[in-house]
This record gives structure tokens, C-alpha cells and sequence, in this order.
């Protein structure tokens, strides 16, 4: 759908859409939120970095691209992963370190690939996939595909060389790559004017010559929207386009961070906007919900997630024997 | 004798240099309000203020380069590198400027900073958060490498590498911060010399930092089964001290080292090869290593702990020098 | 039989696979107009163009990881570093993605990417511009290292380093790209084995890179004292050909490994290691390294030259191995 | 001197200082000049990068700075050594790798070092001094000493991660640091808007939020009194400041270079603009210089360079023995 399929469509095709943005935004907290008890119950290790907060983004995001483009993403992707289309059923088995998760028990909470979604990860150096973006575009760019690339990354990124260095090499070779920055304030403890000595990243993006704006992060309409607009660009050939979506994570950096740097209030300020309370409010207004079709919609998830938790556990490991694959490809010519 | 962790042993040291010598700060990500990611640094804020304990934006490269230039300029910054993993970013300075600044100059400028950070695997972190890289780091002239395996290491190497001109690189092991031991008053501890940790007369464990415990725990069992192993300690990865290896390879005739390094031009193999090189004619067996196997580290607990070092394959490895291999 | 030069070698290589492979291209600073900082690529933005022939901003490690991302979206890149020295800048992308993806990721995600850098001291350039970091590289799981020490190897690996679907780290040594050698042709070679390059008897002398003609000088010199000394290539650094090697020292007994890298670590300490490891009972005397002192290099002449392995000290390696030490 | 008693000098004091710039401009340019024959004699080896056509550069900044600042530099250091104040035969001998050179032989031209006058390098690495300059300013700032620390680099290092994270480190905590950009146009053989997306390179270091202008780098009064201008706001407690000398070297990148990149009409071009022309025809204008004046100039500079390729000539090499000296330091402790 293009933004002006969108604007035109018939309130009932409006409608299903709201409700799959909303699905996708209930997906990603139920599934985080069930994954912060199975963390308690040590089902899943290492380390676990939460999205909550911030789902409008994702699903937005998301629903904006097409199959053909690929995702870059960071260690806090369970809802880019999600929203993207990676069945959640092989995003808990790889939380439990099992054979059938997508990455074959290798990668855990941190490293989701995917190549039947280009999924590319799972990331867990900071701007550490922002290279990584360039040069898919690169190669869609040289071969003449009409890709687009969606990076994400946090505002803690943006102090990153990596970010300065791909934002202008992006802009100079005018590369097909969407530029998804998810400026929640922080990064880990540091508030983004103890990081940053100019806190307006669509400001310092637009410095390198690209097109930036920023976009309230909670509100999944506008995310969706102006990723659409975004990526139509993108798509078009004018180069790179730069998205800071202002968003918040309501949840601890990860599991060990006590927390100690922010108060309680701003979370409770931020929970004010909480972007799937504020779709149902509107869908409601506009009788597009009602009690029971949310109560499906519940119950559907959490169908979804017991059969994923289940599966999981049943699920066999990968064998020992089988440590030392693909550290090299196992055949050495993989293509013609 | 007081119980503490390596953690609080850790934030001691840096607590007794601040106030010994108002030069010395600490400087890295989140060492403030969060307290330090491992939190090392907690409660310190509160004492020294921000102005020394001084977060810093996600700039690996520009904080530890600010480090070696605060050096140049006269102060005695202890630099925190998160874990080992995000240094790959800061290397460039660590051994273009930290490690060739004193020599390209003619003796000029000494470089008097202390790198902190935490290093090895064992705690799921997968592939990009489990590396140990601490004796690939010993490969550079100009940097002096630190592992404290202990409580009292932890807490003694602080205040003589601040003290030290050169640049000390000081690895933390993480899976050890909640690691209590005894801690005899604060005082400072040679960083210039391996330690034997457990006499014996059959073989010489060779372990540091993480596996030192492995070393430990397989000399245990071995004794079970009457083979008095020594265990000795690097602590100082670079240089190293070869007198204290030789000396116990010599008397014991054999060695095994246990790395957490991927075993192919790991800290291991400059060891075998430096006892090979000087005590040949003593050795009743080929010097022998334990490591990791060569696969990024993954996720999943079976594989990671399949990947790293155990005490069973420091066992087997002495009982094969032994020519003890049971059927 | 061309007499031909291992700088054209190898950018004969880069324009057959261009030809060959139109997914192939060449991305690095100054490889366009400025025709390569050693002259490499001189020619090559005329027949192909700036698409590909592509000049990048000085960003190591946003184009290094570019090729990495371009692998992946199907492109066969072939990245040029302008030196090791400048790669550290990239070294989080070489480490952290290149290497791990493929396996992070549980088998999906393959990187058939080709980083080309210069490496090696000699050349008056000093402690920043000297290093020789690929035996150092070649600690690394998921990296495959070549060495190039020939014509014949600098014109034939670039083809299967492009076929492979591992990332390949081919390291060119400065101060050869203006020797001159024969070329059969522009097979390609295999990037698996390393090479004999002189039968001998009497002690196996193992090199890579630079250190291959040094130590081929050294085995002349030997020869004409009546010391008939094996030269072996390593050729591939990561993974290690053992059974080349051991082949070797099983029939000489005696080994000398010349490395330009600093001795503590260096790969040579692998070498050792593996030789000890697996062939102790087959020698008559401890593997020997020649390596390059453990000093930042200096720009002086005599004492880069000091610093670097040079013939003499591989000859005198020699003859304390067979113990033949004149007074 | 300020910018204010500048102004005020009395015409013989004016005429005085010019004289001064002049003088370090041609003793830059004539020692290099000399280097080019003493490379081609093999004495000088190595890389060897030139500065002639930016001579403006080094005397007029460093015209403006005092003796307590400190002072980050390049591989193409020459003339910011010179102009500094090291020996020139200290310089010279450090280009013939001898003891008495000013780092005894071990760092060649591109690595000229001098505790005395705080000159911290020559650094080979492109961007690689900035992270020193925000150090040695942060240890300033920290101890409270009015210092600026002068960091000079090329238009070339501004595409680098370094760049960025400096930039940003400094005006964050307001560290006293003259970053000071030499954009001679090209990065060895690439122009600059072949690496930049946007080549304004101070706006480009605006967008950090710190002062940043451009100067006419080949008038060396207006590099003095920008330089000292940005000096004065440094050492105030401002902040950094971000200094564009838009200048141009009109030899090769280095002594391998052949130059095929650019056309001779544009080297022709900017050296209507020498500065050292600039200075001579302004300082004539004004009664300042006459031809015996300028010619007793040359002739002390000529009698400079003899003297100090004579003692290089002359001077021992380091011994062999202290190969291995000042890897690390000689003493455990060198201070209290
Ligand atoms: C290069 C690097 N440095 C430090 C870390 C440790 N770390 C992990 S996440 C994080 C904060 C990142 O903040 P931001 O980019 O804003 O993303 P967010 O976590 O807020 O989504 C830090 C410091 C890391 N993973 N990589
Ligand atoms: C990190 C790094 N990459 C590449 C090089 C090789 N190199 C040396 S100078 C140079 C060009 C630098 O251009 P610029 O910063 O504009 O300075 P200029 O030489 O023009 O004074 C390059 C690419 C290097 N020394 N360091
Ligand atoms: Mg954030
Ligand atoms: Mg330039």
C-alpha cells in the first residue's frame, strides 16, 4: 500500500490495518513480557534488552517496507524481528539456546537472523550494523534493485563513529538506506545531554546533506506514515533518508541494570503515551474495536506465545558435535 | 582479614588512588549514575563527583584517545573500556598512540594510563560479548597486560600500574566479579611476577585471569588421583615473567596451559613455545595446551561451555603428559 | 613465461576477476584516480569505471564494513585497506561481523568478502606505518589469511579468495610489489597448503611473506657451508597447513621459523607450538624463531634493520639448532 | 599580543611582525625545498609530505599562540615544527635519522616530537591526534590552566569516526581545543567532494554545536588574527572552536605521488594566491621590506638550512644498543 493507496482505502480495509498495526504492538509486549519470566526462570540467559515502549516503532516501521527490503538491526530487536515476520515460534526457541531457533541456538536474545526475511541481525556492537546497512544498499544499488535498507539503531549510536562515517558515505553515494534511529533518551544510564552536546539527531543527520525528520515514536500512525513517505523516496533513488523516532523504553537497559538513573515519574510520563493504549483509544472512537475483538486478539497472542514456550521447551538442542559448523561455509564454492 | 568480592575489591582500588592522588579519574561509559555496567564503580559519583568520575558519550575510540592525551598532560586516568569487545573500536589509539608514543619520540612522552576492562566468556553473551582477547593484546610492545585472577590481585594492581609510566592494560575476568576471597588490609601487589598458587611436583598448570579457577579445581582432582600438579598464575601477560614458569617447568618437567583464547596464536602458544625454547631438555613431554575451541563464542549454554575450558580437559591433558591416559 | 611484477600480478588478478565476474569490484581509498597508494589499481578506473573502481572517503571502517554488507547482498567485493596499520580503524568490523556472521547467525548468512592490505616494515616508514599484523590476524575463527610471497601467488589466490564464501584477508607484502618473477600464465593456486619452496635436509626454515626470500637467502648461505636447509612457504596463515609442515620437520628434525611480526605472540609462537605439539619425539633440537624485536619500528635504517629478521640471524638460528655455533 | 594590541602596534612593531611571518614562511618553504634534493640524495627516507603552498597556516597560527599551549599535529608537520619554535637542526636531523634528531632518530619526518615547546606529534595516523588534543585539553581544563590545545588535521580526516567523536566529546564538555582544519582541497587523490557529502567542513563542524569559521588559508594575517581571535574564546572557558583554513599544497601528496588526479591549471591557479608572494607585495606596499631586506632574509635562512644539514651530516646515529630503549620507560616511578 502506498500512501495514497492509504489515505484512500475504505474504512473496513482501514480498519484491518489498525487492527494488524495493533496485533503486532500486542505481539511484541506479551511475547517481552512472557520472556521476562522465563528469564526469572532461567530459561533464557545472557543478556535480554527490552522493547517495551517502544512497539509503535517496529510495527510502524514495519508494515511500511516490503519483503524485497532488508533489516539491520541491534541486540534490542525482539520487536523488529517480530513485526518483520520471523515466525515467534524460532525467536523463543533461539532465546532458549535451541536447535530450531533462527539462528540454530548460536546467536540467543541478541543475534535474530533471518534470510527468508532479510533479517540481518541481531546486532551487539553499538552503530555496529550501520556499515552493514551501507553495503546492502550498495549492492541493491549496483545491481538496480529498488530496495530499500532499514538500519536501526539508538540515540547512544549516534556518538559512534561508525554512525558520522556511514551517514556520509551514504549521502555521498546517495545509497538506498533508511536511516531508523530510536532516540528513547537513553543509552543504557546516560541521558542524551550527557552523550550528545546537540541532542537534535534529525538536526545533526540533516548535516550531512541527507533528508532527516524527526517523528513521535509512540504514535504508530505517524511512524508508519512517515516511513512510508520515507522509504517511497528511498525507493525512488533520491539517497538516504534519515527517521529519528522519539520513543521511550519503559523497562531497565537489561536485565541487570537496577535502574538508578532516571525516576520513576518520567517512566509514568512517558506510560501516559503508551502507544498501543493510545491505537485503541482511537480505534475504539472510531468503532473499529470493540471489547470482544480485543479480547480475541488477546487470547489469539497468547495462544501464540504458549505454543512458541512450548515448542521451545520440546525442542532438541544442537548437538555438541556440531560446535565448530559454520565458523567456515561447508562447501567452498556456494555459487556458480 | 576482611571477605570481599572482586567487584569491591576492584572499587576500593579506585577509591584509595582518588584520594591518594587527585590526578587519577575514571573515565567511560556509565561509570556514573548507573554505577559501571559490572558495577565496579558504584557509590563513587557520590564521592568524587562527576568531574572525576566522568561518564562518557559511546566513543570508544575518542575517550580512550582522551585518555592517553589526559596521560600526555599530566593527569593518571584510569580509562573503562566496558568489556574487551567494544576496544576493537578504541585500538587504533590503544597501539598507534598509547603503545609507540614514548619510543617514536625518543623517550619524550610517557604515556601513564591505566585501561580497564572486562574480558571473557561464560555467560551466554554469544559471539560479539564473549571474547578474550587479553593475551592477543600481549602481542604489543609498549602496553603492560594485567589479569587479576584474585581478590588480592584485584584490588593490589590498581595503585602500582597507575604508578607505572607506561601504558597498563587491566583485565577484568567478568564471570569473577561476584568471586569473594580474603583481602589482607589494601596493600599493593608486584605486577611484574608470575605466582605459584598451588606448589606441587608432577606437572605445572599454567592458568590466569579465568582459568586460573579451571587450573585450580583440575589440580583437585588430579590430586585425587595422587598427581601433585603446580599451578602457576601469569598475572603479568606482558611481559612475562619466564623465570617463575621455567623454574617450575624445570622441577616438574612438564606443563599444560590453560587459555581461554581461541587456541590458534593464543597467550598459550607463545608460552609452549618460550618453554620449549628454554627448558627443551628438561621436558618429559611436549608441552601441552587447553583453550578454546575456535568458533565464535555462542549462545546457548551446552555449545559455550563445550567451547571454553574445563577442569575435565585440563585433567586429561596432564594425565596424557603423564602417559597416564586411561583406556 | 612473462617476467612480470608482483604489484601487476596482482592487478592483472583484479581485472581477470572483474572480467569474470561482473558482481566483483574494487572499493579502498585513492584506488580510482590517484591508481592505488602502491600503484596497484593504476589503469583499472579506465577499463571498468567508477562504480567499480570505487574511491572511498577515509572511513576504514564504515567501507571495510560496506564490503561486508555488500557480500551479503550478493556482491563479490574486493575491499582495499591501504595498509594493516590503517586497519585497526576497522578491525570491530573484521572481528565482530565478518567473522562471526556466518556463524552467529547459524549457517545463513555467508560472507564472501576479500580485504586486500599491504603489511610489513623495511621501508623506512616508521612505528605507525611498519606493522606486520597478519599472523596476528590469524587468531581470529571465520578468517582466512593468505600470505602471498610470490608472483605466482599474488596473480593465482585472488580468484579462489573471491570463489570462497569465507571472508579472506589477503596480505601483500610492501617491499615486494616491485619484484619480479615468472608467470606461468594466470592460473590460479590453491589457498588451502603451503609450499616447499627448497628441499633440503638438514633443517626445515619456515617463512611467509616477506620472510620467505630472507629465508631463502638464508639457505643459500647455509648451502654453501655444506647445511642443506628445507624452505617451506607458508602461504595460508588461518587455517595452519600442519601437514606440510610436519612432513617437513619429520624428515629434517630441526625447525627455524622467521616471522616479521614481534616475537612475543606472533604467529611464529603458533608454529612452534603446533611442531612441539605434534612432532616432539621427531626433534633434535627446540624449534627456533627469528622474529622482529619487540620495539615500535623506528625510521632510522640501522635500526628498522636491526629490528627486522634478516639472513644473519636466521643462519646463526640455524646452526645453534644443528649445533654447529662457531666460537 | 592580543588582537586588540595588534592593532595598536606602532607602525615599526607592525612592520616587525610582519617581517616575523614572513621570515617563518620562507624558512618552511626553503627547508622543504631542500628536503625534495636531500631525498632525491637518498639522505632523507621514508615518507616525505610537503607543505609547501600552506605555509600561511603554520606561521600565522602559531604566531597566535603562547608558548604554554600544546600543540597536535600531522604527518605533513614540517611547518607546524618550524614555525613552532623546534630547532630546525633538530628537524633536520630527525629527517636523516640521527641521535641528535628531535625523537633521536625514531620517528623521521613524520613523527617530529618536542617536549619543550609541547609539540606532541606528528601522527601518521589520518585523524588519529584528535583524541589527544581533547585529552591534553580535558587534563587543562581539569587542573584549570588557561591552555589552548591546537590540533591540527586535514579535510581528509574529517570523513573519519574520529572526527565525529572528537567533535562532539569537545563541545560536550567544553574543553579548551582549537581544532584547526587544513582543507587543502584533496585527501592524497581524492577531492574533497569526492569524500564529502557536504564540503562546507565548518558548517559541517557547526552542527556539534561549537563556533566554527572559514579563513582564507593562504593570507597568513588573516589566519594570525583568526587563529588568535579563537584563541582568546578558547582559553576564556568557551568551549572549542573549529577553525577552516581553506588553503592548498601544491606538491604531491607525498615523494611516491605522481600527481595524476589534478591539472597543473589548478595548482597554477592557487599560486597567484602564494602567500608568501601575498605577504611581500603587501609588506613592499606598505614600506615594510625592501629588496636588500629580503634578500639578507634569504640569505639567513639559506645560512640556517646549511648549518643544520651540516651538523645532520655530521651527527652520530643512535647505537644500536638502545634499540630497544624507551619501549617502555626506564624508571618504575618518574614522578612523586
Ligand atoms: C560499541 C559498544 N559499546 C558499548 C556497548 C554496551 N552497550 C550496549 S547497549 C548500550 C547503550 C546503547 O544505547 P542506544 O544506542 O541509545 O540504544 P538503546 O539501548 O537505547 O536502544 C551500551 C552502552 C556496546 N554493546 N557496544
Ligand atoms: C587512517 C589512515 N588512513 C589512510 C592513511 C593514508 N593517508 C595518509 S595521508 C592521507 C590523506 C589525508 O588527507 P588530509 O586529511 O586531507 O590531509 P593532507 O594530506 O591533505 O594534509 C591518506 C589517505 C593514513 N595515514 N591513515
Ligand atoms: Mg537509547
Ligand atoms: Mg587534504
Amino acid at each position: 500500500m502506498t500512501t495514497a493507496d492509504l489515505a484512500a482505502a475504505a474504512p473496513t480495509d482501514r480498519a484491518e490495518h489498525h487492527y494488524e498495526l495493533l496485533r503486532q504492538m500486542l505481539r511484541i509486549r506479551r511475547f517481552e513480557e512472557r520472556c521476562v519470566q522465563l528469564y526469572s526462570a532461567t530459561k533464557i540467559r545472557g543478556f535480554l534488552h527490552l522493547y517495551i515502549g517502544e512497539e509503535a516503532v517496529a510495527a510502524g516501521a514495519m508494515a511500511a517496507l516490503t519483503p524485497a527490503d532488508a533489516i539491520v538491526s541491534t541486540y534490542r530487536e525482539h520487536g523488529h524481528a517480530l513485526a518483520r515476520g520471523i515466525a515467534m515460534h524460532s525467536v523463543m526457541a533461539e532465546m532458549y539456546g535451541k536447535a530450531t531457533g533462527c539462528s540454530r541456538g548460536r546467536g540467543g536474545s541478541m543475534h535474530l537472523f533471518d534470510a527468508a526475511t532479510r533479517f540481518y541481525g541481531g546486532n551487539a556492537i553499538v552503530g555496529g550494523g550501520l556499515p552493514l546497512a551501507v553495503g546492502l544498499a550498495l549492492a541493491d544499488q549496483m545491481a538496480d534493485r529498488p530496495v530499500v535498507t532499514a538500519c536501526f539503531f539508538g540515540d547512544g549510536a549516534v556518538a559512534e563513529g561508525e554512525f558520522h562515517e556511514c551517514l556520509n558515505l551514504a549521502a555521498l553515494w546517495h545509497l538506498p538506506v533508511l536511516f531508523c534511529c530510536e532516540n528513547n533518551l537513553y543509552a543504557m544510564g546516560t541521558r542524551i545531554d550527557r552523550a550528545h552536546a546537540v541532542t537534535n539527531l534529525a538536526a545533526r543527520a540533516a548535516a550531512y546533506g541527507l533528508s532527516a525528520v524527526d517523528v513521535d515514536g509512540m504514535d504508530v500512525l505517524a511512524v508508519e506514515t512517515q516511513t512510508r513517505a520515507a522509504a517511497e523516496f528511498v525507493r525512488a533513488g533520491h539517497g538516504p533518508y534519515f527517521l529519528e523516532f522519539r520513543t521511550y523504553r519503559y523497562r531497565a537497559h537489561s536485565m541487570y541494570d537496577p535502574d538508578r538513573y532516571r525516576e520513576k515519574a518520567e517512566i509514568a510520563q512517558w506510560q501516559q503515551h503508551d502507544p498501543i493504549d493510545a491505537l485503541v483509544r482511537r480505534m475504539r472512537g472510531d468503532a473499529e474495536l470493540d471489547d470482544d475483538a480485543l479480547a480475541r486478539l488477546d487470547a489469539e497472542i497468547a495462544a501464540e506465545i504458549d505454543a512458541a514456550v512450548q515448542a521451545a521447551e520440546e525442542a532438541p538442542l544442537e548437538p555438541i558435535e556440531d560446535l565448530t559448523r559454520f565458523v567456515y561455509a561447508e562447501s567452498r564454492s556456494h555459487d556458480g | 582479614m576482611a571477605d570481599t568480592t572482586y567487584r569491591e575489591a576492584i572499587r576500593e582500588a579506585i577509591r584509595e588512588a582518588m584520594r591518594r592522588d587527585e590526578r587519577v579519574f575514571l573515565m567511560g561509559e556509565d561509570v556514573g549514575p548507573y554505577g559501571g555496567a559490572f558495577g565496579v564503580s558504584l557509590g563513587l559519583l557520590e564521592e568524587f563527583g562527576p568531574e572525576r568520575i566522568r561518564d562518557t558519550p559511546l566513543s570508544e575510540s575518542a575517550f580512550v584517545g582522551a585518555g592517553i592525551g589526559a596521560a600526555l598532560g599530566g593527569m593518571r586516568p584510569i580509562v573503562e573500556v566496558m568489556t574487551v569487545n567494544f576496544s576493537l573500536l578504541a585500538l587504533d589509539q590503544i597501539i598507534n598512540n598509547a603503545a609507540t608514543l614514548l619510543h617514536m619520540s625518543g623517550g619524550q612522552f610517557a604515556v601513564p594510563l591505566v585501561i580497564r576492562m572486562t574480558t571473557g566468556a561464560g555467560r551466554q553473551l554469544a559471539a560479539q560479548h564473549s571474547h578474550s582477547l587479553e593475551g592477543w593484546y600481549a602481542h604489543i610492545p609498549g602496553l603492560r597486560i594485567l589479569a587479576p585472577a584474585t581478590v588480592a590481585d584485584a584490588r593490589g594492581m590498581l595503585w602500582p600500574a597507575l604508578r607505572c609510566p607506561d601504558p597498563v592494560l587491566i583485565f577484568e575476568y567478568g564471570g569473577l566479579y561476584n568471586a569473594s576471597g580474603e583481602l589482607d588490609g589494601g596493600a599493593a601487589v608486584d605486577i611484574d611476577t608470575a605466582a605459584v598458587r598451588r606448589p606441587g611436583s608432577d606437572v605445572t598448570i599454567i592458568g590466569y585471569g579465568g582459568t586460573l579457577s579451571t587450573s585450580l579445581t583440575a589440580a583437585d582432582r588430579l590430586a585425587d588421583d595422587g598427581i601433585d600438579a603446580e599451578v602457576v598464575d601469569l598475572r603479568t601477560l606482558r611481559p612475562l615473567d619466564d623465570a617463575t614458569l621455567l623454574d617450575s617447568v624445570r622441577r616438574t618437567h612438564r606443563a599444560v596451559i590453560v587459555d581461554e583464547g581461541w587456541r590458534s596464536g593464543s597467550l598459550s602458544a607463545e608460552i609452549s613455545a618460550r618453554i620449549t625454547e628454554q627448558a627443551f631438555y628438561d621436558l618429559d613431554a611436549p608441552v601441552a595446551r587447553v583453550c578454546s575451541a575456535e568458533v565464535p563464542i555462542p549462545y546457548a549454554r551446552h555449545m559455550e561451555q563445550a567451547a571454553l575450558p574445563q577442569p575435565a580437559g585440563v585433567v586429561a591433558a596432564v594425565r596424557a603428559a603423564l602417559g597416564r591416559s586411561d583406556g
